[in-house]
């Protein structure tokens, strides 16, 4: 296997010739735009990013942890993070390393047949198959085992009906993972299914989504009959759990340490609230050595530089055996919270400036809409309300909560508003 | 919310009846669309219901239902949060307050009627003294033409096209006096702002000589500075009045959310980390609500405590409303960040009060120096 | 019945007659002290509140809201109102309003028997009798009608065994309020009886506790085979839990609105964290101007102002009818962080100075050991997250906790600590 | 807490052995109501141990176990939080951390030496520069017989009656220098002062005309404002070791009485709430030692981050730290504010650290200060 070093080497001079350097100016991250692309925008975009993973996979630096049957490189995560480290600076299809290479292409390389692998992870890598999760469902919440979208067998193939939220690029998406509820007579956990599907099949209807900083990344699904073959079951009938705990698992590598993405993950740039940034607006707005502003300023930058010193730490105790896995809960709260701080400073030293602004105050416009989708840092990707559940139940072992839900998936209480959008 | 007469119940009632009608959150949503979503004729209703004779006594054209116009208007202030319906509410009762207060008798027949009958609408052109917001001020130079303004406003509200400005420049030996400005006078250029609010807008607006008639001052020569800090007090209860009908909107519509929405089998509203959650927002509401309606009966009497209490509010339901809001948001999961649900609408209200005007920062300063002075070492 | 500017005038002549000022310079609050009074002083102090609780009987200001036949003066809450502000400025026997008068006396006057009211009550308003409440136990926590504590019926005597814990003024009381289980095979809430025992009794041990900034006017009892008559017993056996309903209920009047105390209550003065103190202490260390630290002196001064808003709204509302008698438990919640929240302040404000100081710097030293305590705020009197219970269930008629305490009492789960001091 | 070598755990190993049965909570109990806690004898065997070795080189007579001496130390200072154990240990290895970088020969064969055996103990004699607790600053005059320091220092720690105090004095030209000074030197006199915590006393000190040889300065003249950073460096992360202690330990316990203690027939710990507060303070908990961890990496192998990073550490655990400590009194009840009960004694030790030599808010400030400089927009 060539050495790592070697490797960086290569890489180093690969890139120089291959890929085109990153535009600064470009945010591709939708917490942080004030001003958001078209579709018309977001499509060209996708189709770089499916040339420049084709360029990838061309230069023998796609899939660098993907065994070679299946089109990657058969080595090893010491690589791929040499690899990480020369990127930065370039282009990369950012935009297409979560979800298709994290969780989907992990999830398949874990529990698909291998016929499944040899279908779809060369052309993930290849950049022709760009993968989506529908795994949220509208009254589902924090509960991914809740899942009520159905799917009913029909001879060799599965009938799916029901509908699924939080799609990030749904609509542009080619394939996806689908979880879906096969058996409603025992306890939620063992009646679930995932399936793989694609996003153009008949009877599955797309609709975006709009945030309320004018975002339409996101996408509901509405599946009516949508006719998927047993083929493209991925893992056993009714063992979808076992699948989905390790498909969430993938998913959290998004923040570090995943072995299958490009670049540093899909993690979205600081933004209006770097501290640069922040320096600067305070220096513009002449209170940079005002103490209070400097206060915030400073709880700003601890935030960022303590979550920092928490995920190399935690990382390292679970790698050692020093923490169990649930610890990563931790790193997933304090990033939530802090985050949603961040926001906070930056509206409040903004004050005036961060809630009107003139069409050409681009950062002021950011930190204004930033605000009011500040909360999106404690929801998505499990709230951290869970992460406190976890960290308490699991990490402290602390008594579970009463449920409510250990009955026959049938007979659980749904409430009011079962299946519906809750709005 | 607050404890008041049935005089003011019945105002608080009608009120609320119409906005609910006139601005469904969803009809707030249309019109964030909108590049002008004032409406002449909807704010003229509004203002037979008596929204802008509150701080202008009865000699004038106006009229208190208790006594007290600011505890009257509170819950007018009050309604407009639970709705987040468009004004201009505040800017034209601070006006208005100000012509009722110092204008002369012209002015009362003039503008003041406008305002009073909804033909116009005004702003009042504040601009703080540091921060980003600074504005560079305004300074005037008299003639026998009148008197000629320049310089720029860093932010006012819409309203109607030949409503009014209130705008305080400085003579030539620094004195600052207050002018009514008609929005359409020759040489006023206003460009268009953007924000967060849907349906409020705002223009910062330029003066290039802009010639008043002398008779245009409101107030005593060199009164400007005074007069700023009274109509600072009127405009932080009232924004801490719409915030408090922001907050109670956002938490009764959680509280609901809470009993509805269930997962995990139970309803999430049995979650004791959610309900100690929704204790702490009620008592915020409820301390919100008591500081806001304390400091309108304060500075609607002009009790020598008016100011601490003005200032108290604003620092107070300024600093807790958008974050019980946040908290709202978060309480509702992803759904809680979508432009469909009505969540973002009192988020937005509640955050442009809070910062507008004066941030709760900035009131929290104004309190600290009000109560170094009371003790009597202060500056 | 006099009008109340005639009884205004009236005492305000008697007062500067017959009472000395305050001594501004005197802190009979523990909370606050950095120095606490040798066991002497406290009882030179207890003899002089008596003595002048005599005056004010003499002078016929005792009991201004008691019926003549007890002894007091049979006028309304709104003659004591303008008492309590005629007062301000004297020294009066602040340290037995409570819990002599509220809640002992008030119990008495509402569960008492005639006779207990005509044995008991006079001699209190002639500052003969000082009550205390042996109320809360070592395991107890905040759960008030958890009482171990156990009366056994003995002929026409009960025989009391248990422990008693957090007796403000224990050792120097005369009489006191004890709850006391009677039945063990109901329900926890049927089974207690409350009793009235002297503090002198045979079996009643009393010991200090020292609390960490050094008070000890804390106690607690150990009470074994004490024997009250029954007689002595208040209410009706078993019946106990509708007397402590109102016991507490009176007790929480402390904050205001009883019509049972003279002066405003044992209220905590404000201290160290006066405003005022605050900002002069900011000036001596030349941090005035600074603007973090005026931040910091405007969100102390914003927590006392708005308390005292809040208290005022939800008094007026509760009395008239828009919000229930639970509502009051917002003003507990908010007082109690608030507090806490000003000792951080302060300590935050004062920095190296708050945490090691020079023998004369008094002030500092009551931050420094306040720091220390300033969760007593949040504890004492029910603990703030008692409060958020009582709101979200009652007043917001969220569902009620799970419960495992409502079997037979000698049955609910006490844990592998019951009963002991838990430390 | 700390991801560390075998030798560093036996080292830490040792310590705790040492601490838990020499300091019970018990006896610092009853030493907080002596004049003068300390014990030569038993400091002598802590010592012993190595707790004043690991900042001073092989070569000068000290020895680190892992190579980067703080990272050592940080176990070290982690186990005198968790155990609220008397020093000095932090002004000690600091002075002596001074001495072996900027120290004589002789400063290393005669007070290093003492530092080294434990004969003698020192105290850094910091004065933050604003704030309640800054220092006239000391004055340095030269003559033949040598140096003479007059002023005062708000604030050392006590130790061995003849110990050492590490002064900064500034001479004529306002060149600011270090000087050793024996704690019985003529004119150096001593004031008690009381404070929170129950085991560490402090003392302030007057010099008068208080004469030292030329040869007690350590470093090259005018070296103190620079050589100050790196001192407050290492006692920042210290400082933050012993808070990471506090922390633990108090979390500890409370997790345990969630465990034993019953409410409602269920225990304390089985309630939502309180388990959501208990992984918040886990979470800080280990926040708190990632950060102090990474800080003592960093400084301890003088890398350019360093005094970043132990600027963060000082600011976040010295935040959070006593925070922490409030909320497990909290859990508590009543019985968490009782002498003796133990929490206090960790609730006092955390925030003499957070407060002394430099507050969080200080610290912040600093932070922010760095972050400029990085960004070349600095002051």
């Amino acid at each position: 296997m060539i050495d790592v070093d070697e490797f960086a080497t290569r890489a180093r001079g690969w890139l120089a010739e291959n890929l085109p350097p990153a535009d600064p100016t470009r945010d591709t991250f939708f917490l942080h735009a004030a001003t958001h692309p078209t579709d018309e925008e977001v499509l060209a975009r996708a189709a770089t990013c499916r040339e420049l993973q084709r360029r990838l996979f061309d230069g023998g630096f796609a899939g660098i942890c993907v065994p070679p049957e299946y089109g990657g490189q058969g080595l090893t995560p010491a690589h791929q993070a040499a690899f990480n480290r020369e990127i930065r600076g370039y282009d990369y299809p950012a935009e297409i390393q979560a979800s298709t290479f994290i969780p989907c292409m992990a999830v398949l390389l874990e529990f698909g047949t291998e016929e499944q692998k040899l279908r779809h992870i060369p052309r993930m890598l290849r950049g022709e198959e760009i993968w989506v999760q529908l795994l949220s469902e509208p009254g589902g919440g924090s509960d991914a085992a809740g899942a009520v979208t159905t799917a009913t067998r029909d001879g060799e193939n599965w009938v799916l009906n029901g509908s699924k939220v939080w799609t990030t690029s749904g609509w542009w998406g080619d394939w996806a993972l689908c979880l879906a509820r096969t058996n409603w007579d025992v306890e939620k956990h063992r009646g679930l299914t995932v399936f793989s599907v694609p996003m153009s099949a008949p009877g599955l209807e797309i609709r975006q989504v709009e945030l309320v900083n004018g975002s339409k990344d996101f996408c509901q699904e509405f599946l009516t009959d949508v006719v998927v073959p047993d083929t493209d079951r991925i893992g056993d009938v009714d063992a979808g759990w076992g699948v989905m705990t390790r498909w969430l698992y993938h998913e959290r590598t998004i923040s570090g340490g995943s072995p299958y993405v490009t670049g540093g993950g899909n993690r979205p740039n600081a933004g209006p609230y770097d501290i640069g940034s922040l320096i600067e607006a305070a220096r513009a707005f002449g209170t940079l050595d005002d103490s209070r502003t400097r206060a915030l300023l400073g709880e700003a930058q601890t935030n960022v530089l303590v979550l920092r010193a928490l995920v190399e730490a935690v990382t390292r105790k679970m790698a050692g055996g020093a923490l169990p896995y649930h610890a990563a809960a931790m790193t997933r709260l304090f990033g939530g919270t802090s985050n949603a701080r961040r926001a906070a400073i930056a509206t409040e030293l903004y004050g005036e400036a961060g809630v009107v602004w003139s069409p050409d105050e681009e950062t002021a416009a950011q930190v204004g809409l930033g605000y009011l989708t500040r909360q999106a840092a404690c929801i998505g990707g499990g709230t951290t309300e869970m992460a406190r559940n976890v960290i308490s139940e699991r990490l402290l072992g602390m008594p579970r909560e009463q449920r409510a839900d250990t009955v026959a998936f049938r007979d659980v209480p749904r409430g009011p508003q079962a299946g519906g959008s809750g709005a | 919310m607050f404890t008041q007469t049935a005089d003011q119940d019945l105002l608080e009632a009608t009120t609320a009846d119409y906005l609910r009608v006139t601005w469904t959150p969803a009809r707030i949503r249309e019109l964030s669309r909108l590049d002008s979503p004032f409406d002449p004729a909807l704010w003229r209703r509004g203002v037979d219901l008596g929204w802008t004779a509150l701080l202008v006594p009865a000699d004038s054209g106006g009229g208190s239902v208790s006594g007290n116009g600011l505890a009257d208007l509170l819950a007018v202030a009050y309604q407009f949060g639970r709705h987040a319906a468009p004004g201009p509410l505040i800017g034209t009762n601070v006006v208005a307050a100000a012509l009722a207060r110092w204008g002369t008798k012209e002015q009362h027949g003039g503008p003041l009627a406008e305002l009073l009958d909804g033909a116009a609408t005004a702003a009042w052109g504040y601009a703080p003294r540091t921060g980003p917001r600074s504005g560079n001020g305004l300074r005037a130079v008299s003639s026998d033409d009148g008197v000629a303004l320049t310089g720029t406003v860093p932010l006012v509200e819409t309203g109607t096209a030949s409503g009014y400005l209130l705008l305080a420049a400085a003579d030539a030996q620094g004195l600052r006096s207050h002018y009514l400005v008609p929005r359409d006078a020759p040489g006023v250029r206003t460009s268009p702002l953007r924000g967060i609010d849907l349906t409020r807008r705002y223009q910062s607006v330029t003066l290039q000589d802009a010639t008043v008639s002398a008779a245009a001052r409101v107030g005593e020569p060199g009164s400007a500075d005074d007069h700023d800090e009274l109509l600072l007090d009127l405009t932080a209860v009232l924004q801490a009045a719409e915030i408090v009908g922001t907050m109670e909107r956002a938490f009764t519509t959680t509280l609901q959310w809470t009993h509805d929405r269930y997962s995990f089998g139970r309803p999430l509203g049995s979650y004791q980390e959610i309900k100690h959650r929704m204790a702490d927002l009620r008592t915020q509401l409820e301390a919100s609500a008591a500081v806001t309606a304390k400091a309108a009966r304060h500075v609607g009497e002009g009790s020598p405590d008016a100011r601490l209490w003005a200032s108290t509010a604003k620092a107070y339901a300024g600093q807790v409303g958008p974050e019980l809001i946040q908290d709202c948001v978060q309480l509702h999961g992803g759904i809680g960040v979508t432009f469909e649900h009505d969540l973002h609408i009192y988020l937005r209200r509640a955050t442009v009060n809070a910062q507008l005007f004066g941030t709760p920062a900035a009131f929290t300063d104004r309190l600290v120096s009000l109560t170094e002075t009371a003790l009597g070492g202060g500056k």
